[in-house]
């Protein structure tokens, strides 16, 4: 049964104002910047974003004024430093106050890790003795019952929808991704729903042959789209490289409020789909980004 | 020999590298840091990054991200970052580095809000994976700008556990660690733009190891915003030589991160 | 740092006499048979065997003497049913008594799980109202901390060595398993150290041009031995297809202690060496195990 | 139309799977039943393998057990047996099939020893994954032999759990599952050599729902250990059909597990 839709109908589905969202979960790569410009576009609002190290995903959608809370590790641009609509908004409320879970990278991919297991948490001795465990509500300090020693229990946490940048998917939601996963396989097993957006859509048989390389079950898929690019300017292994200097820009722009608009007007708000970004991003810029040296892994057998 | 501030800091965490072992690693200086032991001194340890990569080489072009694709090609393995911020809580990561806006003089720092954290002054980005380092990696390093502003006595919000607090239930240091459900690891190194620090697990202070060549005690006392406690075979940090300058600038050939 | 070496001087140097041994971990196939009859050679004592299914391997270990105790999910003969040898030393202490730690597949995968995590331990509901926990000393039932209901608190289990059987190897360590993994990434990660037996010895460049088919840390690997064939009767996928009639054979001349003696000795004990046993095996039976059809995974590029 | 007892069996089996379902899997009757109701009234139907295996269509050949090399190559997803069953565990899988040497009235199993555990009469190999179907699916189906031996008043050894047993704090049944700490789930089907039984999950017991063709209810009932409960509108078991027959044995050619 085919799930391609367009971003657009994936996000009026399975992106509803008040739903809490799972992405930009590889840390710095595979980030689905498509769907965020998409969650924009429709102005959908009072989200809560789950995520480890988010990078500037997390920021324009702050920015945007869609999010009501953040359950992540770390908001802010990672090879610039800051996100300043997140401190605009911690800081000042602007455009609208944001109330924050925190986290450490571990700490969000156990809450993951233990939905996807059926568990009710998982205890670790990670951020013992931090400011972390009291600034979120769900985490929980008690002694370990088998030695008495302090531990932190780690809830499980289960996103409404979970959204993730593959290379390459079926129409069903068979997908592949590789390189750096993140949280990615975790955040996929604890959603309700998931979204995939793909680099390409490949036949069935190009994913059942590698079986091994699958992120996850299919049947939690709800929506395929097909996004060649949709990941710019973050990297997707063997397709495209960091681009940078858009980080470096988006910086540099966005440390005012009027910056900060003036540039997602430019980038989101004024290109209504993925292929005009990919128009006004220009073919000299894409070609620097493309791949220069192809490098494919060893050959495996699963003939019988 | 001519050298910048972060050079000289990056020949300082490396030194903080021993051969074979398997260091958690940040990005920028620690990234050079662990390049320069393994072409150095180190050539066996290995380098762990938190998005899920292992590798025995450093990557063959430099990184703005660790997530970049030269750093996964050739790894040892890439998988996600639950596993591999497992293997340090298993034991498994002997030293771990990361930066911080603020520390204290117990080495707890700070990297998620100045001022209130209800109403922060400013807000910073958050823990990422800083916090599981510091409280995972049998050593810590810590790499930092020095200035009066960031060296404070207590830092408003503890990201990263140092050495924890002196109170009613006894002293700061490993006994705190132990307290809170840490045991072993905290901070061993504090390496600024000015010194290197050392930390007494005793007590959980840090104790000044070396001034760097052209700053005085007194200087980095000013800029520190607790009294200094000396080693008491504090000396001047040997600056980096011929060799260590060669492969940092190989590493990083515009200076990108060193200038 | 090459630790390429025999498997005589692998077992001689990583698996004691009271060793806890956790192999047999893919379920069916990848059994690292040829580790186990080294072990029967060296006539290893005391020894504690963790896995989950665990097919004929546990059964001859157990047989031949080698075992004090079993942490394990299920002990037999899979496509054929009972395990004499188990049923023995269990039901008449023959050739001596062990002691069961009862386990589920899922609680001893659990199990392996949080020691990867540097977790105390993990909970479950799992086997909860089964007689499962009362029979192994290490299960722990609690109430959640969370909301009151029961729990299973599943404690860490670091073996002191895991054994795994793998499709290709480099001579560090750096290893390629596909197919059925079961739980051999938890056990490798659980593990205090870890002998890899491989169909295949391999450059560097080969394991390294797929990082993320890499089973887990090479520092954990002890020891690599070169054994084509090493995990006969079971199946590796793209290489070996499993060889049910000699279960079948097993299962006969295993009824009596004596069939099990004389099955023991022609098979393991005057077969000085795994070369040795595949001269016994025969060509034409090896012939007919062999994969008969390659089916390759789809190309991926990791190039940037 | 001529049948033996194992491919009525597995006809029964088949029927307890719905379209859409995601299905826990065994071995030998159950993975025919899977392929059965895939090709006839359940195409889109998927089964899982606690080996790691996640499939929508049977392997291509007949497996001797579930980790052959067939049920990987075309596999949807092959991964870890911890994956696998967290999915159930997270309440992913819709139905679960296991088998057992004992069972009772309440739908609890056996399959460690008869006997006492510590001194078994019979020591049987364990339970494999059959105690996570049984505490996690959230219907299960227990295929059979019908013998008094197997349908015992009480199992001497609670395996996998079914509904438990009355006792003082409450009944057996769904409150029972409800008190040890398994909401919902629990037997829905046990399909023996001779009949097929429902359960009543206000009190946990089995109702038999039909008894097999050339057998009669006085049979089953000498044939198990406890007194028969019979539902209000209980029958002869529908035979297969020759279309269930034909699809049968073109899985199982040789009668391997179906004669």
């Amino acid at each position: 049964m085919s799930k391609l839709m367009t971003m657009s109908e994936a996000v009026a589905r399975y992106v509803p104002n008040g739903s809490s969202v799972a992405i930009s979960l590889a840390l710095e790569p595979l980030i689905p910047f498509a769907a965020a410009h998409e969650i924009i576009r429709q102005q959908r609002r009072n989200l809560t974003l789950i995520g480890p190290i988010s990078d500037i995903l997390f920021d324009q959608l702050i920015g945007a004024g869609c999010v009501e809370r953040v359950t992540a590790a770390w908001v802010g641009n990672v090879s610039e430093g800051l996100g300043y609509c997140y401190q605009r908004a911690t800081e000042k409320a602007i455009p609208r106050a944001i109330s924050i879970e925190e986290h450490s990278n571990f700490t969000i991919g156990l809450a993951l890790l233990a939905a996807s297991l059926g568990s009710p948490y998982i205890p670790t001795r990670s951020t013992l003795g931090s400011d972390i465990p009291s600034h979120n509500t769900a985490l929980r300090l008690e002694r370990s019952p088998l030695d008495g020693t302090p531990l932190l229990l780690v809830p499980a946490l289960r996103p409404d929808v979970t959204i993730v940048h593959v290379q390459r998917s079926d129409e069903d939601g068979n997908a592949h991704l590789w390189g750096n996963s993140g949280i990615c396989g975790e955040a996929m097993l604890a959603a309700k729903d998931v979204i995939l957006e793909a680099e390409e859509i490949v036949d069935r048989e190009v994913i059942l042959s590698d079986p091994n390389r699958v992120l996850g079950p299919s049947f939690k898929v709800r929506a395929v789209v097909h996004e060649r690019w949709g990941a710019h300017p973050s990297a997707v292994q063997g397709y495209t490289n960091r681009d940078h200097p858009f980080y470096h820009e988006y910086h540099e722009r966005t440390r005012s409020v009027e910056g900060f608009q003036d540039w997602l007007e430019e980038w989101v708000l004024h290109l209504p789909s993925r292929a005009d970004y990919m128009k006004k991003l220009g073919e000299e810029r894409l070609q620097r980004l493309r791949v220069k040296e192809h490098r494919y892994a060893a050959a495996v057998d699963y003939g019988y | 020999m001519d050298y910048t501030p972060q050079e000289l800091m990056v020949v300082c965490a490396a030194r903080q590298i021993q051969d074979g072992e398997h260091v958690f690693v940040g990005m920028r200086l620690p990234l050079l840091a662990f390049a320069l032991a393994k072409r150095t001194h180190a050539p066996r340890c290995l380098g762990l990054f938190e998005a899920g990569i292992l590798r025995d080489e450093p990557a063959a072009e430099l990184l703005y991200t660790m997530g970049d694709a030269p750093n996964i090609t050739g790894a040892l393995w890439a998988t996600g970052t639950v596993k591999m911020i497992g293997l340090m809580a298993a034991g498994d990561v002997q030293l771990g580095f990361i930066g911080g806006a603020e520390i204290d003089r117990y080495g707890n720092l700070n990297t998620t809000a100045i001022g209130n954290w209800q109403k922060p002054a400013v807000r910073l980005p958050g823990s990422g994976g800083a916090a599981d380092i510091a409280s995972l990696s049998q050593r810590l390093a810590i790499i930092m700008q020095h200035d009066r502003r960031r060296l404070r006595e207590k830092v408003d919000y503890v990201t990263s556990p140092g050495y924890g607090y002196p109170g009613e239930e006894g002293p700061a240091g490993a006994a705190w660690r132990e307290r809170v459900g840490l045991p072993g690891g905290g901070p061993s190194a504090l390496i600024t733009t000015l010194a290197v620090f050392g930390f007494d697990r005793e007590n959980g202070e840090a104790v000044l190891q070396s001034f760097h060549p052209g700053t005085t005690v007194e200087e980095v006392q000013a800029k520190t915003g607790w009294t200094l406690r000396l080693a008491d075979d504090y000396t001047e940090t040997v600056p980096p030589s011929a060799e260590e300058l060669k492969v940092i600038r190989e590493c990083d050939p515009q200076g990108k991160w060193t200038r």
